[in-house]
């Protein structure tokens, strides 16, 4: 049994799927959303690993890293973001962040 | 295989925002919060001298290894983006002075998101708009919850991020999809991918979609607007001005560098996309602003709907298509940038209001105010002869001479619904009989930029021709 | 061949699982360990598949900062432990729903699942590539030359994602002292003490 | 002919005045005063070069004249392209002829914000007289949209109690018509590659579902702003609710909007589908004529029912248009001139009374006879004309277009003439229970009669009615030549679409 | 010539205008001299031109003044000119005649009132449009002068407008009117659409022609002439008071009673008889056409006449008489004999406007009392009066002595009733006889009521309160020489006219101005009939008088006694066969009503409920289902998200797989 590209792109449809259900079902914390968005991400990291070596071209890694590094940078503004929010409100259930709507 | 020197020149202007805004970042550092309002005032100078550098002189050609592309689109847009974000923050000081959150790094995150977008608007590979994307919507993240005392401007950041987020890892993962399909990330690897044949490959149209959902966000299209009124009313006013203006025609011009380049060949399928985006947006942008009493709310749906009527003008495909499109996004500039100027001034007894209901009496306490945005209103309803109306016939001329001839009449009967809501804040101005009147505003920034808009409105009004000539022009960027 | 492929359905099942256990931990802390065990399964499939380098920088930047950064501010704001609300059980089935019908046409469409795509079959034919050079240094050759670019605008995202953190987080506390070096340094004679002349017999 | 440009003088010389009423400042009293007079001398003045318009005009000719040609917007090939035929001529001098009638009928009766008012109503004019001088479909659209801003305006804050409902709907009923339009001059435009009108008279040949649909799209627009039943219901809100001079401009010019733009466009851009839809309407004519008529009969309110005789007569103008002989159409085009006149000065004479009891109920008054001669003497005078008696000017219009009616059409020519004897019957019972009966209310004992101002605003109006009346012939032979061009041009279409069908 | 013709029309209307414009400023008398004087002058031209027309220079011929063009549209082409013939002229006569005498009676009977000015200038108005009609050239000018003297009609009885009945009377006649018009106006367009003109001479010319087209009118084919004329017809129906249109009327003598003399017995009405001849050229090649015409005035003559019978108000006795006489003429016509018709009408003209002048003598003298059965004995205040009113009686009931100066001697209408009975024998048609024997009938309760009148009013003793009694005085001068005037018109004019109307003069004397051959034919049989149809009438009318003379002065109670005999009868007499009731229940009432529903439910519920509020409505109950589904929850945002995602990728995968 051959392990191909297609495994790999399955796992990651799984983990893409997750991240993006994750989103909307979790309703307790915020935090747990960005994780998911981090899940998100990892499955794109492993589509363009898989695509890049099965290629045999390297941009696909190169885009993966870009990928690593905005990630970071998006986790710590996130974090931060969640951070002033809960200063202000207390809390950072997602059922609570509803002060707009309509 | 070295960056040449031709690269750092057309990267002129980029080159000259990140190493002022770089500057200006040190200074502030340094000095400390008094130098927010020479960093502030410098930024906006900054962002403007960036326009000329875009003209002055004019180059074009890719650079970087083909990341980065100018042409006289792209120049363009970007002067549209710079113009936008300058008077943007220009008109930020007194409303954060206000809200004991004025800081240096506003004015410097602006900056920094204007890079972005003019990045991004340069994209012509799929990394370079990634990057170019992130810049931007990370700083834009920032900005929204900048009044980080207030929990309105923290749930817009927080509601942005998140969903932000989401839109940007779809289009990762629509990227990473054409990546593979197409065997590569430079906009002229996919096109020629795609006409060699691999059009036909379902695997690329759902990456088209996640990468299409992804670009919706940042526009607020429907089904991807849902954010827009949320933060746009939560975040503090002048930063919703700036959303308002610069990043949406900074991603308008993504969506349509990407989807006229490398996607061209799949036309028949992204216009379906776009086509229904559009009807929704204008539809949704009409409907849904008949009840809102906040008036960032309801501009915020005002934009989702003049958003479809942009879209309308994307999915005519056309070069004129593309003419109207940037038309369209002008005269958008100018009246939303008028609108904010007016919304910024309203305040009773020193407090900033934001209903729509405190707008009644105007005319009587501050009648050119009023005027001036009855000339907003009017030209947003796209009543003739106002600028919005141009904007509007040029749109539906395109998306008639495309055949579009249904998405073509909901849009025009959109356009009568969502004069209603115009029309109410008229009437409000108007008709209404002030319980309590707004304070008058001093001569200053708002007053200028307000009048400023308000003339432009009324030149583009009574001589549309030279808009449309460079708006002709830039389309020629496009299609050479 | 066997064993690789026993490997991959390991570390992918594990991936895929602690991905699940993400979303569904009640307790956020277990969310982040498991999001650790998810990356750590897949720099494992990475490694599998020949990308080491890139393995090697989800450990470090994942699990090392991005994780930990996560695990830090879970702790640090309330974590209470409740049960799972109904709107969960409420959402599920139509969320449920619409994801697996997502991602069926993913397997589907991008043929995954079936001979449905022409590409992936032709990707899958060739197998794997083996690149001339490894791994970490081809993306070397490239990411400073090639993409010079992005590395450089990377780099300002950084920048403004440290600009942002601290814009938002950054308190001057009233009534916290601080050490200021620059103040202890710059004190003079005259700012230190001050010189009383007692007079004579009065007291202080 | 001329040199200089003198229908985009007659076009915009009233932006002048709203300039100069915009910038003028100072105390309130002196502003008010200052941009009444400067409001009305502006008026004056054009309504003396819209007369050289006249005197200049050339009537045997058929084409238009005074032409002037400018590229507006070339990317879109859109001109600034003004002229007049016949036809326009006088809906140009009706304008120009309103306006400073309305601003003297203002002159006491609107005391805030003066300076607004007249502004806007100087607009207001601008686009008027532009929209009937446009040659372009684009610039008439551009005017033909325009004049909702002022209106709108002029309703809502100067109007009475429902002002804001009447004032909506009123633009949002116009609005949706008009959107619709724009669609079909853009598809004309994108057929004929231009929005100039002679252009695309010439050039536009489109398959016959097209031009269904096209129709149908003006019909949208035209058909509201006549109005046509069912699409009448905005009109009667709005005129009550407008103060007088706006009522006055509303049913004296806006009204021949849509008559004019059947005229103008429909009929000779689309002169199959014209003819193909033409018994709807007149169908839906008959039904205004009658409906209308049997509505004024029971109104309560002196407006509503001058505005519900409004859409009455208008059934008579989308008759005569689609009748297309000459008689008929000339008839039309008379009618809403005469309409133009006659309406407006019923509405004037509402306001007479509105200033001094601010009410517009009829049961308030009765017997104003007794007080108030001249007023009586001039209500009389317009209502007899409003009800068609020989001599004034309603009457030409009426008979001419349904002689011509007659001719094409018995049953409509039949159905449309009962509605001359529900005219007679709703415009008298109103004179008689405001004007006739013994004077019983206190409140009326005081009310004075009409005092110079007053006189001086519907002199002019009195004698261009018994002129028009008497020796029509001023207005019918200059756009006779116009008229006979349009009917002929109709026919060829016709002819030549015959043949095409008959072609194998 | 020309310039009399053009003084004797506008004159009136200078009159009208000084005294209706500068009343205020030049006051009452001057007013009254001004129209009197314009009228007087009038009337002496147009002497001078019947004279010239009917025996002088330009006997029999036509004279056409042409002022300019009123209206010209393509083929459609009116001008405003004024035509005389004999008819005209004979028009001329009656209109400026009686006008002038009826200024000059106003000056005495409205000299209690607060508007004379208005009054004189109304009167003069009327007098001008009247002339207008008379004198017009084309059916569209006289249709001005139709509807002219309909608005001066309006005015005039409306002229009281205190009087909440004055002024619904007016708005009757006017709307009445105008339904007549509709008819007469759909005629107009019928001629013009057939013969291309709607100028006399060129659709006297096209005649011939016409008769032979055929016309869809309504979905219907039918033969042209006819149904123009019956359209045509229409219109003097509604001006002539005949019987369906007539309701106006009586109603309209809430007027002042100089006004009914002048327009609602002597010239208006009449209008619509003098149309009937004016197009004899056309009606005589419509012969269904003129059975119609016929049969109405008979049916109107008889009608009339019955409720004439039965009312007791003074006036309203004359106005049914007036009905009831303009019958006559209208079967006159419709046997041909328009000359007997125009004879009639000039004859009427004066003895009408007697009676009606005389009755407004009696009411002033009864301080403003119209109920005959509050008089009674008016003779000893009035003897003048009385005297001229016994004349204006006789004439009406036709009394004479036949035989004696070959064609006898009598009243006016003596002669011109007798005439219009013998033509009417004398075609011989089933038609004739209807005509001749309702004729005949009315004419003996012509008699009978038009004698009542007289004995209840100026006979036996006075019922009225005796304040008034006191204060009852002979009315003076200035109303009584009128009297005088009218009073020898009604006794010598049909002596002295009858040769030239009917007599062996006509064919000079009308020359070309009414339709001949038929005329000519009738005349011809009229004049030999049997001597009992001669006689009948005459017989008729004594008895009714005989009759009269029983109930009202020898046994008074009979009357009471009558009434009880035949309720039915009565009480359809006596409510007008309730013609008005039947109107208002059918046309006024459900034009209301349906006028109601169609405000309040077609506007209000269903153009406006289902259309703009409506939509309105919807609009802001989906901006309410919109700003619901912003509920403010991020996962339902990023759900709505997904759901677009999934939605296009749905929607591409179905379409790919349809398209394979």
């Amino acid at each position: 049994m051959i392990i191909g590209l297609a495994h790999y792109l399955a796992v990651a449809s799984v983990l893409f799927t997750l991240g993006i259900l994750g989103i909307f079902l979790n309703r307790k914390n915020a935090i747990v959303i960005l994780m998911c968005v981090e899940l998100m991400l990892l499955a794109v990291n492993i589509n363009l690993v898989a695509f890049s070596v099965f290629q045999g071209n390297v941009v696909g890694q190169v885009f993966a890293m870009l990928v690593l590094t905005v990630a970071a940078a998006e986790a710590a503004i996130g974090l931060a973001i969640l951070v002033v929010y809960f200063r202000n409100r207390g809390t950072i259930e997602v059922e609570d962040i509803n002060a707009m709507k309509g | 295989m070295v960056v040449g020197l031709e690269s750092w020149t057309l990267a002129r202007p980029e080159l000259f925002l990140a190493a002022a805004a770089m500057l200006l970042l040190i200074y502030g550092v340094v000095r400390g919060e008094v130098a927010t309002p020479f960093v502030s005032v410098a930024t906006s100078v900054v962002l403007l001298v960036t326009v000329v550098l875009l003209f002055a002189p004019y180059r074009e050609g890719t650079a970087f290894a083909s990341l980065f592309i100018v042409d006289r689109l792209t120049a363009t847009m970007k002067a549209m983006v710079l113009v936008g974000a300058a008077v943007a923050v220009l008109m930020s000081r007194s409303y954060f002075e206000q809200a004991k959150a004025w800081r240096f790094e506003y004015p410097v995150l602006v900056a920094l998101a204007t890079l972005g977008m003019m990045l991004m608007i340069s994209a012509n590979d799929l990394m370079s708009l990634y990057v170019g994307l992130e810049l931007q919507s990370l700083a834009l993240y920032v900005i929204a919850a900048f009044q980080r005392d207030s929990l309105r401007s923290t749930e817009a950041g927080v509601k942005y991020f998140v969903l932000g987020s989401v839109a940007s890892g779809m289009l990762l993962f629509g990227a990473s999809l054409i990546y593979g399909f197409c065997g590569g990330t430079a906009f002229v690897q996919i096109s020629r991918a795609l006409l060699d044949g691999k059009a036909a490959e379902f695997g690329v149209v759902v990456g088209l979609v996640f990468v299409v959902a992804g670009l919706a966000f940042k526009v607020s299209a429907v089904p991807f607007h849902m954010w827009t009124p949320d933060v746009y009313e939560g975040a503090p006013t002048p930063v919703t001005a700036l959303f308002a203006v610069a990043p949406k025609i900074a991603a308008i011009s993504l969506m349509v560098s990407v989807l006229m380049g490398p996607f061209k060949p799949l036309f028949l399928q992204w216009q379906q996309i776009i086509v229904v985006a559009a009807v929704l947006s204008m539809a949704l942008g009409a409907f849904a602003a008949l009840r809102q009493q906040n008036i960032k709310r309801l501009m915020a749906y005002s934009s989702i709907g003049n958003v479809g009527y942009v879209l309308l003008g994307l999915a005519s495909g056309s070069e004129k298509g593309i003419q109207s499109i940037v038309f369209y996004l002008a005269i958008y500039l100018v009246m939303t940038l008028g609108v904010f100027a007016t919304i910024l001034m309203m305040k009773r007894r020193g407090v900033m209001v934001e209903s729509v209901s405190d707008l009644a009496g105007l005319a009587k306490s501050q009648p050119m105010m009023a005027f001036a945005m009855l000339l907003f209103m009017f030209s947003l309803a796209g009543i003739p002869p106002l600028a919005g109306f141009w904007g509007k016939l040029y749109i539906f001329i395109a998306a008639v001479e495309a055949k579009l001839y249904i998405p073509a009449v909901l849009g025009v009967l959109a356009s009568v619904v969502a004069s209603y809501y115009y029309l109410r804040i008229v009437k409000v101005m108007y008709f209404d009989e002030a319980a309590d009147a707004l304070d008058s505003t001093p001569f200053g920034v708002y007053r200028t930029v307000a009048f400023a808009s308000a003339i432009l409105v009324t030149l583009f009004s009574l001589a549309p021709q030279p808009l449309s000539l460079i708006a002709a022009s830039a389309a020629k960027g496009l299609f050479p | 061949m066997l064993l690789q492929a026993l490997a991959f359905y390991v570390f992918a099942a594990i991936t895929v699982a602690s991905g699940a256990m993400v979303v569904v931990s009640r307790n956020p802390v277990y969310s982040v360990l498991f999001l650790i065990l998810a990356f750590f399964n897949a720099a494992a499939l990475f490694v599998l598949i020949g990308a080491e380098f890139i393995a090697m920088i989800l450990v470090i930047v994942y699990v090392g900062a991005v994780a930990v950064l996560f695990l830090f501010v879970v702790m640090m704001l309330d974590i209470n432990l409740t049960e799972l609300r109904e709107g969960f059980l409420k959402y599920f089935p139509v969320g449920a729903l619409i994801g697996v019908v997502l991602f069926a046409e993913m397997l589907l469409g991008l043929g995954i699942v079936g001979a449905g795509s022409t590409t992936i079959a032709g990707l899958n034919s060739h197998g794997a590539q083996v690149l001339a050079i490894d791994n970490t240094r081809a993306i070397g050759r490239v990411l400073y030359t090639q993409y010079f670019y992005l590395f450089q605008v990377a780099g300002v995202v950084l920048l403004v994602a440290m600009i942002g953190a601290i814009v938002l987080t950054l308190r001057t506390r009233p009534g916290v002292r601080r050490q200021k070096i620059g103040d202890q340094i710059n004190r003079t004679k005259e700012q230190a003490m001050t010189v009383v002349k007692v007079p004579t017999r009065g007291g202080v | 002919m001329s040199s200089w440009p003198i229908l985009s003088l007659v076009t915009f010389l009233p932006l002048v005045g709203a300039l100069f009423c915009l910038v003028v400042n100072g105390p309130k009293e002196a502003v008010d005063r200052n941009c009444r007079s400067a409001a009305l001398l502006t008026s004056l003045a054009t309504f003396l070069v819209s007369l050289v318009l006249w005197v200049r005009f050339d009537p045997a000719k058929a084409s238009f004249q005074f032409e002037e040609k400018l590229d507006w917007v070339p990317a879109l090939s859109i001109g600034y392209h003004v002229g007049v035929d016949g036809i326009s001529l006088f809906f140009v001098l009706l304008s120009t002829l309103l306006t400073p009638i309305c601003i003297l009928a203002s002159w006491e009766s609107v005391q805030v914000r003066v300076k607004e008012y007249m502004i806007a109503f100087l607009v207001l004019e601008t686009f008027m007289v532009g929209m009937f001088c446009a040659l372009d479909l684009a610039l008439f659209y551009v005017f033909f949209e325009g004049v909702l801003i002022p209106m709108f305006l002029i309703i809502g804050v100067w109007g009475g109690k429902r002002r804001v409902y009447a004032a909506f709907k009123f633009f949002l009923y116009t609005l949706l018509g008009s959107v619709l339009m724009l669609l079909a001059i853009i598809a004309i435009y994108w057929q004929v590659g231009t929005t100039d009108l002679p252009t695309a008279m010439e050039k536009l040949e489109l398959p016959f579902t097209w031009q269904c649909w096209l129709w149908l799209a003006f019909f949208a627009s035209f058909a509201v702003k006549v109005p046509m039943w069912p699409v009448h219901t905005w009109l009667p809100d709005a005129h009550v609710e407008a103060p007088t001079a706006g009522s006055v401009i509303l049913a004296g010019v806006l009204l021949k909007m849509g008559g004019y733009g059947f005229l103008r466009f429909s009929i000779p851009l689309l002169p199959e589908a014209s003819q193909y839809f033409a018994p709807l309407v007149f169908g839906l004519s008959i039904v205004a004529v009658i409906y209308t008529s049997l509505v004024a009969l029971v109104q309560e309110d002196m407006k509503k029912l001058i505005a519900y005789s409004s859409v009455a007569h208008m059934g008579f103008v989308t008759i005569g248009a689609f009748i297309m002989n000459m008689q008929s159409v000339q008839g039309s085009i008379f009618q809403m001139l005469s309409h133009g006149i006659v309406s407006a000065a019923l509405f004037l004479c509402v306001g007479v009374v509105y200033d001094r009891m601010h009410t517009r109920e009829i049961a308030a008054y009765g017997g104003l006879v007794h007080r108030m001669p001249r007023y009586a003497f001039t209500f009389m005078f317009f209502t007899l004309a409003s009800v068609g008696l020989p001599g004034l000017s309603g009457f030409v219009g009426e008979f001419l277009v349904l002689v011509g009616t007659f001719k094409a059409n018995t049953w409509v020519a039949f159905l449309a003439t009962t509605g001359i004897i529900l005219g007679a019957a709703y415009a008298l019972w109103l004179y008689r229970k405001i004007i006739f009966g013994e004077l019983t209310k206190d409140s009326l004992k005081g009310i004075l009669d009409m005092n110079r101002r007053e006189i001086a605003v519907f002199l002019p109006l009195v004698l261009i009615t018994l002129w028009m009346g008497i020796y029509p012939s001023s207005f019918l032979d200059p756009m006779a030549p116009a008229v006979d061009k349009l009917i002929g041009d109709y026919q060829a279409a016709l002819k030549l679409a015959r043949t095409a069908a008959l072609a194998p | 010539m020309d310039l009399a013709i053009k003084l004797i029309v506008f004159l009136p209307l200078l009159a009208a205008a000084i005294a209706g414009l500068f009343c205020r400023v030049i006051g009452d008398r001057p007013a009254q001299i001004v129209t009197c004087a314009a009228l007087l002058i009038a009337a002496a031209l147009s002497v001078f031109v019947f004279v010239r027309i009917g025996f002088g220079p330009e006997s029999g011929k036509l004279i056409v003044v042409k002022l300019f063009t009123w209206i010209g549209s393509g083929t459609f082409d009116v001008d405003w000119a004024l035509r005389v013939d004999t008819l005209t002229a004979v028009m001329l006569i009656v209109v400026t005649g009686v006008s002038s005498m009826v200024h000059v009676y106003s000056v005495g009977y409205m000299v209690e009132d607060t508007s004379i000015a208005r009054f004189m200038a109304y009167l003069s108005l009327f007098t001008f449009f009247m002339l207008m009609l008379v004198t017009s050239d084309n059916l569209v000018q006289l249709f001005f002068g139709w509807e002219g003297v309909g608005l001066a009609s309006y005015l005039l009885i409306g002229f009281w407008y205190d009087k909440p009945s004055a002024n619904a009377a007016a708005m009757k006649a006017f709307i009445v009117n105008r339904i007549g018009d509709f008819g007469f106006a759909l005629g107009i367009f019928a001629v013009w659409m057939l013969s291309g003109s709607v100028g006399f001479a060129d659709i006297f010319a096209k005649g011939p022609e016409m008769a032979q087209m055929r016309i869809q009118f309504l979905g219907m084919n039918l033969p042209a002439l006819e149904t123009a004329c019956l359209l045509l017809f229409v219109g003097a129906m509604g001006k002539s008071a005949q019987i369906g249109l007539h309701t106006w009327l009586p109603d309209a003598m809430e007027g002042p009673t100089p006004v009914s003399a002048l327009i609602h017995a002597a010239t208006m009405v009449t209008a619509g008889v003098f149309m009937v001849c004016r197009l004899s050229p056309l009606f005589e090649l419509a012969p269904m056409a003129l059975q119609v015409v016929a049969l109405i005035g008979a049916a109107t003559a008889f009608f009339a006449a019955t409720v004439g019978l039965t009312q007791f108000d003074i006036k309203r006795v004359v106005a049914y008489s007036t009905c009831s006489q303009l019958g006559y003429m209208f079967f006159a016509c419709g046997v041909g004999a328009y000359s007997a018709a125009m004879f009639h009408l000039m004859t009427h003209a004066f003895f009408k406007a007697l009676l009606f002048l005389g009755s407004g003598s009696v009411i002033t003298c009864l301080h403003h009392e119209q109920d005959m059965r509050k008089m009674g004995g008016v003779r000893e205040k009035a003897p003048q009066t009385f005297i001229l009113m016994w004349v204006g009686t006789l004439a009406l009931s036709g009394i004479g002595v036949p035989f004696i100066l070959g064609n006898g001697l009598g009243f006016a209408g003596f002669y011109s009733k007798d005439a219009m009975l013998e033509s009417a024998f004398g075609v011989h048609t089933t038609v004739g006889m209807i005509a001749f024997w309702l004729g005949v009938i009315a004419a003996f309760m012509t008699a009978f009521y038009s004698t009542r009148l007289m004995f209840m009013t100026f006979y036996g003793k006075y019922r009225g309160d005796h304040h008034t009694w006191d204060h009852a005085h002979e009315s003076p001068a200035v109303m009584l020489i009128p009297l005088y005037v009218l009073g020898i018109g009604a006794a010598l004019s049909g002596l002295v006219a009858y040769d030239w109307f009917v007599g062996h003069d006509w064919k000079a004397f009308w020359g070309q101005s009414i339709a001949v051959r038929s005329t000519e034919e009738v005349l011809h049989h009229a004049h030999e009939v049997p001597l009992w149809v001669k006689l009948l009438p005459l017989v008729f009318a004594v008895a009714g008088i005989l009759l009269s003379y029983y109930y009202y002065i020898v046994r008074t109670d009979m009357p009471a006694r009558t009434v009880k005999a035949f309720p039915g009868l009565h009480a359809l007499f006596f409510n007008k066969w309730y013609f008005d009731e039947f109107y208002d229940a059918v046309f006024v009432k459900p034009a209301l009503a349906v006028g109601r529903v169609l405000w309040k439910k077609g506007d209000g519920a269903v153009i406006d409920g289902l259309g703009p509020d409506n939509i309105a409505a919807r609009a802001q109950d989906m901006a309410g289902v919109l700003s619901r589904f912003q509920s403010g929850y991020l996962y339902h945002y990023a759900f709505v998200m997904l759901i677009g995602v999934a939605g296009l990728i749905t929607y591409f995968m179905y379409s790919m797989l349809v398209g394979r």
